[in-house]
């Protein structure tokens, strides 16, 4: 039953190279076969949440040992991802019937396996191929939509990403001339005593930038606004919602196994501090929906990286909350903002045409500012005491930050509000305002149906985030279901 | 205190006001009389003038509520003197203590500025405005003494501040313990009285008497009768504030016809006071001497 | 100084033909001129000799000739003089121009005697009603109207002649001229 | 029509002593107190500062200077009237509370005084409303004002001054001499006749031909009574 | 589990909330909403009990979320509180329903909104009111804030710019509370009442200076105390009739209620006095006073300035919530109880000037104070509610705003406050300038030809306006009902209780009898009427037969005085407040409006990778000193 988990990141791989084949054959069983694999994924890893999952596991490749071999790291915390990327695959898969579908489709699977091996890989090595594998799939998908901007996003994007990706690689590669191998686990056990000095520090901070730029870090995230914009929503709500949380989880699963200095904690705190102003005041400015999502999501990713800096795991709760509330949230408004695209100035009276969509957009800003029955407000509120706890001035700026942060943002979704629900400027025709409708409206809904859902059991779902922060946390219990062997031996 | 001799009281007061203040009408008009070198109304006078008005055959109105304003004019003031302890009698002095004397003097202004807002008048209009930004002038200074002798008498009820006043006789006198605060009372009084440099609201050359330009017959009657009240009021206000209120009769009306010969001689040698200038005089040196008065009593 | 001034004052005057200069003191000239040549004298005297100020236009009704005669006044502040320039129009048509150009208050004197008299003046700014604005009568000024025919007809007199009056008057003392004989209307013509 | 006489009406007296008693009382105190409210027509009006200040004081007589014609009792026309201004001085005239005394100083107001032959003042005074005391002279001095002042207030007194009922008595007269001035569509903004109902001096002198002229083209007058009318009427947009 | 009062009285306003969200299509929508306002109305009543010095009922709905546990309970603050909501939430929606919803509807409003927002509101007020422990408190908070912002945006155009700037203003102070809850949490590891007590009491002077300005200032937004006070003007006025005559009347003295729950009842008043200001004699309660004080007098004297109605009692509003902050901060017997009284004698008469500005607009069209004139002929009743209302509102004795003001000016006097005494005379003093012009130009003066043929309000109108003004007058006669509610209210907060009979207050320093006071008054005016009807019968007279000098006056000519009402005065004062608060907010906004030009800026960069090689160089250079 563990072994089939390998199969959700081989067959995504598998089918993303065998689909152009099919396609030429025959159009109808191409188009199925992919839903197909992830209806597949997404049932595996179900079934194995739901059959009692209590101990992580651990997944030799090919059988060979952890030091040698690679090996994949299950707990609760990468099954959560794993479901997430499936189910996210199957709701945002370009169903388009033209011929560019193929190409698309494939590089979607691809897309999808990467993010599942990202999720699930224990090793860093093994990590940074799946990061690899998926920019390249990013860059396929984004200049899909053949605009010239699309192209200059990209290639602006993939400059970024290829500089990035070569500063992880020299962060490796310095990890591996100091300890000589690449597991985590075997690296947690080392890491006290060879990454503790500074160059185990520059080490982990070449990673953190190089993965930076694809969890929108602020001085890396300059690519954001470009590639949202010009590509096509599905994708920009794939990115926005998944892409940058699973580049986040790399992040914190090296904070949290190997590196332990106070001052990696500071350098991400001062980041997110700076990526919450910038994104936060850019989105003020923003005359664009899909740019002012982009911005807004760059300040909430840089709110999650101030609850990343909180010392000794106590931000656990408070990332997963955030992460979470965010990719739902995120990926309902970019499905909203699918019809209501263009300027916001033509979205006057939008509210009349589309009163569900209105409703919706108002329902997600509430919950993104912070409305107390909405679990935004829980998220909020576990960052906000862990912050308060701390007492380094550093920290009570984040918590201002935070809370301004909040303030700008409420002023800048409920001028749209304002815009949406305001009369229709008096020429323009009734047809001519924007309405979202069909596929999008029908999967925001879904998206606005699962908030409401984690609103009303607010409980349980608080006291299972917890559990799995808790599960994360401990580093002995990774490194002994890894190796158990090698555990016993150089304690 | 037997209900009797309360409704009596009750009924005497206003009664005696009225008296006195129509007694306070004369002197007023004797002294200006006499600064002009002129002989001066007849004894009588305020009285003829009262029932002349009173009896006149056309009566105009223009409205209920024009009628109205002069009832609450006449009955606030009726209302206000029960308030005024007098030596012998108290009246409800104990029910409503300086703050309710104040504000109880206010009604007349409003409901006069009522019933001239009816009148359709644009010369009552603006006198009323006048009024009322007058009213705002001379009451700051005004509280600002209340506050200064309640908070030394540790008491606003009217009758425990003449006690202690005339505990220990001259030296116990308002006047004595608390003289700033007498000066700058004593100027508010006189700009409360609406005479002559402060009378910007009656202002007959300009706005032809402002609130009365449509008051005839029974109507100015009332304002005659509301003038001695006010005349009464402020000058009986003053005496128990500052002089000790009145043991015997004599002195006490003695006391006011004094106090009220102060201002009414300075009233007829100046020419009238513009809006602004009034503002700016009542909030400059009352307030002053009242503040440091007040310094002193604290 | 004044001496040397009144005759270069002649000797200005005497440039338009058909003028004839009457001084009545060093500081008083009456110039009688031809109706037509009125507004060149007034524009002589404001430009070149500082008459710059018109200080009345007064019209007098010769009857008898069936001519209106206008004075136009006008002083000088340097040298303190006045001219008059008396003109006649024909009483008929009544019309003459206006100096409004050259001077503005001539406006109001115009309009005064447009109403007093009913001269029309051409390029005058304003020629209604403002003093005798509830009259509808004839031009009151004009000889031929006669105001007690109007009062007759329109108002009435007091008749006052109480008791001691009349004693009065029974004993010879008191008013000389018969009541009757006071109004010069009645008088017998 | 002038040969309406002015025949002095002395004031019923009444009947019970009592009443009789405060009827004195009034009209003593109407005669000792007088506002006097002086409309300076013309050049006549020199005369009363002189009158009320310091040499001869008539505040000792009960005499004070009104501004409004609402308070005052004595309405004293000082000089020539021309027709313009007399429109002025009907209009106050009515809007003064009766009884109400006229007053014409200077032989102006008399008969046309030094402007008898004008064409634009009126000769007659009392042809447009009832003068009680004529003070002739060129400018009287203010001693000959102040005797006409005490005549008045005897005759106030005595109660034969109530010339004012005159006007409500016999306003068709009145009327029509001042439309034969004005015009037919003279109208003041006083409602005369019925303040005439009001004080019950309806006679037959008060309604008559001029008074159906005024009605004709009388823009409606009578005064804005409270309405408490609910019933559901379009409110306006 | 048993349903306790308090449950019921929630359900029963969810039950409203339902019943005008599924139902509000009809027009018979507005009554059942009305009826089930009294139903609430019974059911707090049947807690009547709590108003009377008793306990606290607490409500079987308590659930414990990641290890923060919420529960629900109503004292007597709470109760004397929630009576106010209701009762102006009935009479608004009364008011709301029968002619006016028609206008509103032909006007194009949409009728089911008003009525769910307005439902939204008592719920939300409800559940604040009923808060048992800060956590709750900042829940019920942030809904009420947010279902006033509904409220306010229905009218849209001006109002939702209003109700925009609103919304910023509200989230700002709704950060701050967060902010200082946080740290309260932080301090005394859980949110309960009893254990914030005990944590308030061994806390540093600075963290507790950080705290009362964090709450101070939070709530003081929702109050419009002076420096955030610029929102509410607009916002109330701009709100359809009846909505701002709820919201004027209870909905920014939430604000209050946090603050006498927090400030007074869990930091106490004792040791918020002992906050001092590092060098200066002040401390934290004088610094509270003296907000207050200047709450009163520049709104006080802005509304002097307005020429619209509506805005003119907004305006007031603001300048009458400093008073009761001011009664509740001297802290003493007669002061709170003057604060607290204030607040439901305000309810009672800003409600009903509401509603007479709103039949005026009904009827005329316009509430603005240069277009109207001399309706008192045509609209008599509504001059009454005004007048009763004004008042009130000035503080004269016949009504209820008088009783309230004489407490907070008697406490003021007690503690020998002078400059703080002075400051609450001015107030007044302007109030009664402002009001005078309101009812001057509205009712008084020349009725102008387009006005003629106005008629009354309809009934359906008339009655809530009636009732009110019949509260306002009988809670002015006898004070000591409203009293009993204020005294239980006080005993919750933990300030002493004035000992009031029924006529007004006992007190050793000089005691008021408010039924002998207006006994006396209405004497004097039957005395007054007496002499003034002996005399004759009086006529009444055509508004144009007017003394203007000689001069006939004519219908068409306006020359009624209205436009800048005291020129002599604003001559004076007019250039001492040209609305500097103005210009502070407008520099915030342009400051964020610069700072994010900048960002965006940023992000307009071509070379993207030069950022990315500066940072890891500068990292780099970071670590290895």
């Amino acid at each position: 039953m563990s072994t089939n988990l390998v199969l959700t990141i081989a067959l995504p791989l598998l089918g993303a190279f065998l689909l152009p084949v099919l396609m030429r054959s025959s159009v109808a069983i191409a188009l199925w076969s992919g839903p197909a694999i992830l209806v597949y994924g997404c049932w595996t890893v179900a079934e194995l949440w739901l059959s009692g999952f209590a101990q992580p596991l651990s997944i030799a490749i090919g059988g060979f040992a952890p030091p040698l071999g690679i090996n994949l790291y299950v707990d609760s915390l990468a099954l959560l991802f794993a479901f997430a990327v499936q189910l996210l695959g199957l709701v945002f898969w370009p169903f388009t019937l033209d011929q560019e579908s193929a190409r698309r489709q494939s590089l979607m699977l691809l897309l999808v396996a990467a993010s599942t091996g990202l999720a699930l890989s224990g090793d860093l090595f093994n990590l940074y191929v799946f990061y690899e594998l998926a920019a390249v799939a990013t860059f396929g998908l984004a200049s899909a939509s053949g605009s010239g901007a699309a192209y200059v996003a990209t290639l602006r994007y993939l400059i970024l990403s290829g500089i990035g990706s070569v500063l992880t690689l020299f962060g490796i590669a310095l990890i591996y001339s100091q300890t000589g191998t690449l597991n985590l686990a075997h690296l947690a056990q080392l890491a006290p005593a060879q990454l503790n000095n500074s160059l185990g520090l520059t080490a982990f901070l070449a990673i953190l930038i190089g993965i930076g730029v694809k969890a929108e870090l602020f001085p890396v995230n300059t690519w954001v606004p470009e590639i949202y914009a010009t590509a096509s929503t599905r994708l920009s709500a794939f990115l926005a919602g998944l892409l940058s949380k699973l580049a986040l989880l790399i992040i914190l699963r090296l904070l949290l196994l190997i590196f332990h200095q106070p001052e990696a904690a500071q350098v991400i705190l001062i980041l997110g501090i700076l990526g919450v102003i910038s994104g936060e005041l850019a989105a003020w400015r923003a005359k664009e929906m899909k740019r002012m999502l982009a911005f807004s999501s760059i300040g909430q990713l840089g709110m999650i990286f101030i609850a990343m800096a909180l010392p000794d795991g106590k931000g656990m709760l408070a990332v997963l909350a955030l992460a979470l509330h965010h990719l739902i949230i995120k990926s309902g408004l970019f499905m909203l903002a699918e019809d209501w695209g263009g300027a916001l100035e033509r979205l006057r009276g939008s509210a009349k045409a589309s009163p569900l969509g209105a409703v919706l957009f108002v329902l997600f800003s509430l919950s993104l500012v912070g409305m107390p029955p909405l679990p935004g407000f829980w998220a909020k509120f576990v960052l906000i005491t862990e912050l308060a706890a701390q007492v380094e001035p550093l920290y009570l700026l984040g918590l201002t930050v935070f809370l301004l942060a909040t303030v700008v943002e409420a002023s800048y979704l409920f001028r749209i509000a304002a815009t949406l629900y305001s009369n229709p400027a008096p020429d323009t025709l009734s047809e001519e305002i924007p309405k979202s409708k069909g596929l999008s409206l029908a999967t925001a809904s879904l998206f606005g149906a699962g908030m409401i859902a984690v609103a009303l059991l607010i409980a349980p779902v608080g006291d299972g985030l917890q559990a799995i922060a808790a599960q994360a946390q401990d580093v002995d219990l990774y490194i002994t279901t890894v190796s158990p062997a090698v555990s016993g031996g150089s304690q | 205190m037997s209900a009797t001799e309360l409704l009596i009281e009750l009924t005497l007061m206003p009664l005696v006001a009225f008296v006195v203040g129509m007694m306070m009408v004369l002197m007023m008009r004797r002294i200006a009389a006499k600064l002009q070198r002129r002989v001066g109304p007849p004894f009588f006078q305020p009285l003829y003038d009262i029932v002349k008005l009173h009896s006149k055959r056309t009566q105009v109105s223009h409205g209920l509520i024009h009628d109205i304003g002069i009832v609450m004019a006449m009955g606030g003031y009726i209302a206000a003197e029960t308030l005024l302890p007098v030596p012998g009698m108290n009246g409800i002095a104990e029910k409503g203590g300086i703050i309710t004397l104040l504000y109880l003097m206010m009604i007349p202004s409003l409901g006069l500025a009522l019933g001239v807002g009816q009148c359709a008048n644009p010369n009552g209009s603006i006198g009323i405005a006048r009024a009322l930004t007058a009213m705002l002038a001379y009451d700051i200074p005004l509280v600002i003494v209340v506050f200064g002798v309640a908070y030394a008498a540790g008491t606003t009820n009217l009758i425990d501040i003449i006690a202690t006043q005339q505990a220990g006789g001259f030296e116990t006198w308002g006047v004595t313990q608390m003289p700033l605060l007498a000066i700058a009372g004593l100027i508010a009084m006189h700009a409360s009285l609406g005479k002559q440099p402060f009378e910007i609201y009656i202002a007959p050359a300009e706005i032809a008497t402002g609130p009365m330009v449509e008051m005839g017959g029974k109507y100015l009657g009332g304002l005659f009768v509301m003038q001695c009240f006010q005349l009464y009021t402020t000058a009986v206000l003053y005496v128990s504030l500052f002089l000790g209120g009145g043991t015997t009769w004599f002195d006490f009306l003695l006391k006011s016809f004094l106090v009220l010969a102060i201002p009414m001689s300075i009233a007829y040698l100046f020419p009238r006071y513009r809006t602004e200038d009034l503002l700016r005089l009542m909030w400059k040196w009352p307030v002053m001497l009242g503040l440091i008065g007040i310094a002193f009593v604290i | 100084m004044s001496k040397q001034i009144t005759h270069w004052l002649d000797d200005l005057l005497a440039e338009i033909e058909g003028i004839v200069v009457r001084r009545k003191s060093s500081r008083r000239v009456r110039v009688d001129v031809p109706a037509d040549a009125l507004p060149a004298l007034l524009e002589l005297l404001q430009g070149r000799a500082g008459y710059i100020h018109l200080s009345a236009i007064s019209c007098v009704d010769w009857i008898k000739e069936d001519e209106f005669e206008l004075v136009y006044h006008v002083w000088s502040y340097e040298s303190h003089s006045l001219v008059s320039a008396h003109i006649r129009i024909a009483r008929e048509p009544g019309v003459y121009l206006s100096v409004y150009d050259l001077y503005q208050p001539a406006a109001f004197f115009e309009r005064d005697i447009h109403e007093m008299y009913g001269i029309h003046f051409e390029g005058s700014p304003n020629m209604e009603k403002f003093i005798l604005t509830e009259w509808d009568g004839p031009p009151p000024m004009r000889k031929e109207f006669d105001s007690e025919a109007y009062i007759n007809e329109h108002l009435s007199w007091q008749e006052y002649n109480p008791e001691w009056l009349q004693e009065l008057v029974a004993e010879g003392g008191g008013v000389i001229i018969p009541p009757e004989e006071q109004r010069f209307s009645q008088k017998k013509k | 029509m002038s040969s309406i006489k002015q025949i002095p009406v002395v004031e019923a007296k009444r009947t019970n002593p009592l009443a009789r008693v405060f009827d004195d009382l009034v009209r003593f105190c109407r005669s000792r107190s007088l506002f006097i409210l002086h409309y300076c027509t013309g050049c006549g009006a020199i005369e009363l500062p002189p009158a009320m200040t310091s040499r001869f004081d008539m505040e000792r007589l009960g005499i004070q200077p009104m501004v409004s014609p609402r308070q005052a009792d004595i309405l004293l026309i000082t000089g020539y009237v021309s027709i313009k201004t007399l429109k002025r001085v009907i209009l106050t005239y009515e809007q003064m509370g009766s009884p109400k005394y006229v007053i014409g100083i200077c032989s102006c107001t008399v008969n046309g005084g030094m402007y008898w032959q004008s064409y634009a003042t009126a000769k007659k005074l009392d042809e447009y409303m009832p003068v009680d005391l004529y003070i002739a002279g060129c400018m009287p001095r203010p001693e000959a004002v102040i005797e006409g002042l005490q005549q008045l207030m005897d005759r106030i007194h005595a109660g034969e001054a109530n010339s004012w009922e005159d006007y409500y008595r016999n306003y068709d007269y009145y009327l029509g001499n001042q439309q034969k001035l004005f015009g037919e569509d003279w109208q003041t903004p006083t409602d005369v006749i019925s303040e005439a109902k009001h004080y019950d001096l309806l006679s037959n002198g008060t309604l008559g031909d001029h008074t159906r002229l005024l009605e004709q083209h009388q823009k409606p007058l009578e005064a804005l009574e409270m309405r408490l009318g609910h019933e559901q009427k379009e409110p306006a947009k | 589990m048993m349903l306790t009062l308090l449950d019921e009285l929630l359900l029963f306003s969810g039950a409203t909330l339902l019943v005008a969200l599924f139902i509000g299509r009809g027009l018979a929508a507005g009554w059942m909403v009305t009826i089930l306002y009294g139903g609430q109305l019974l059911a707090l009543l049947k807690m009547a009990v709590l108003g009377y010095g008793g306990g606290t009922i607490a409500s079987s709905l308590s659930f414990e979320i990641m290890g923060q546990e919420l529960s629900w309970r109503f004292d007597g603050l709470s109760w004397f509180f929630a009576l106010i909501t209701i009762g102006s939430a009935l009479l608004s929606s009364w008011f709301s329903c029968g002619a006016w919803e028609r206008s509103y509807i032909r006007q194009g409003g949409n009728i089911w909104l008003f009525h769910t927002a307005m439902a939204l509101n008592v719920f939300t007020m409800l559940i604040l009111l009923a808060s048992g422990d800060l956590l709750s408190l900042f829940i019920g908070w942030e809904l009420v804030s947010w279902a006033g912002f509904l409220l306010m945006v229905l009218a849209g155009g001006v109002a939702t710019s209003a109700a925009m700037r609103y919304i910023t203003y509200a989230m700002a102070g709704g950060m701050a509370i967060f902010g200082g809850l946080a740290l309260i949490y932080t301090a005394s590891g859980s949110l309960q009442l009893e254990a914030v007590t005990t944590a308030v009491e061994q806390m540093s002077g600075a963290k507790l200076w950080l705290l009362v300005i964090l709450f101070g200032g939070g709530f003081g937004v929702k109050m419009g105390l002076m420096p955030f006070h610029l929102w509410q003007a607009p916002a109330y006025a701009e709100t359809p009739g009846p909505g701002s005559a709820f919201l004027g009347a209870i909905s920014s003295r939430m604000g209050l209620f946090a603050i006498l729950l927090v400030l007074v009842k869990l930091f106490g008043i004792v040791n918020i006095e002992s906050l001092k200001l590092p060098f200066t004699p002040i401390d934290a309660r004088d610094l509270l006073a003296w907000i207050a004080v200047f709450t009163i007098i520049l709104p006080t004297f802005t509304a002097m300035k307005q020429n619209d109605a509506r805005h003119l009692l907004a305006w007031h509003g603001i300048g009458q919530g400093g008073y009761m902050l001011l009664g509740v901060v001297v802290a003493d017997a007669m002061g709170g109880a003057g604060g607290l009284l204030h607040v439901f004698n305000h309810a009672t008469y800003q409600a009903a000037l509401f509603m007479a500005v709103t039949a005026v607009i009904y009827r005329t069209g316009t509430s603005d104070l240069n277009k109207l004139g001399g309706l008192v002929v045509r609209m008599p009743l509504s001059f009454v509610v005004l007048l009763i209302g004004i008042i009130g509102l000035a503080g004269l004795p016949p009504m209820n705003g008088f009783v309230s003001k004489w407490l907070v000016y008697r406490s003021l006097l007690n503690q020998g406050m002078p400059l703080l005494f002075l400051a609450a005379v001015i107030g007044t003093l302007g109030t009664i300038l402002s009001v005078y012009k309101l009812i001057h130009n509205i009712f008084l003066g020349q009725l102008r030809v387009e006005h003629e043929h106005v008629s009354e309000a309809p009934w359906s109108m008339m009655i809530p306006m009636l009732i009110l003004s019949a509260i306002i007058f009988v809670t002015g006669l006898l004070p000591g009902i409203p009293l009993e509610w204020v005294a239980s209210a006080l005993q919750t907060v933990g300030l002493p209780v004035p000992d009031h009979t029924l006529g007004g207050i006992e007190s050793a320093s000089g005691s008021l009898d408010m039924i002998w006071v207006i006994g006396v008054l209405f004497a004097g005016f039957g005395v007054g009427a007496l002499v003034f009807y002996s005399a004759g019968r009086s006529k009444r007279v055509h508004q144009l037969d007017n003394y203007a000098g000689g001069h006939f006056l004519s219908a068409d000519v306006r020359y009624q005085y209205s436009d800048n009402f005291y020129a002599g005065l604003m001559h004076l004062i007019g250039g001492w407040y040209r609305g500097s608060f103005l210009w502070l907010e407008r520099s915030i906004r342009s400051l964020v409006e610069f700072l994010s030009l900048g960002m965006q800026g940023l992000y307009r960069r071509a070379n993207a990778e030069f950022y990315l090689l500066t940072t890891a160089l500068f990292v780099i250079a970071w670590v290895v000193i």
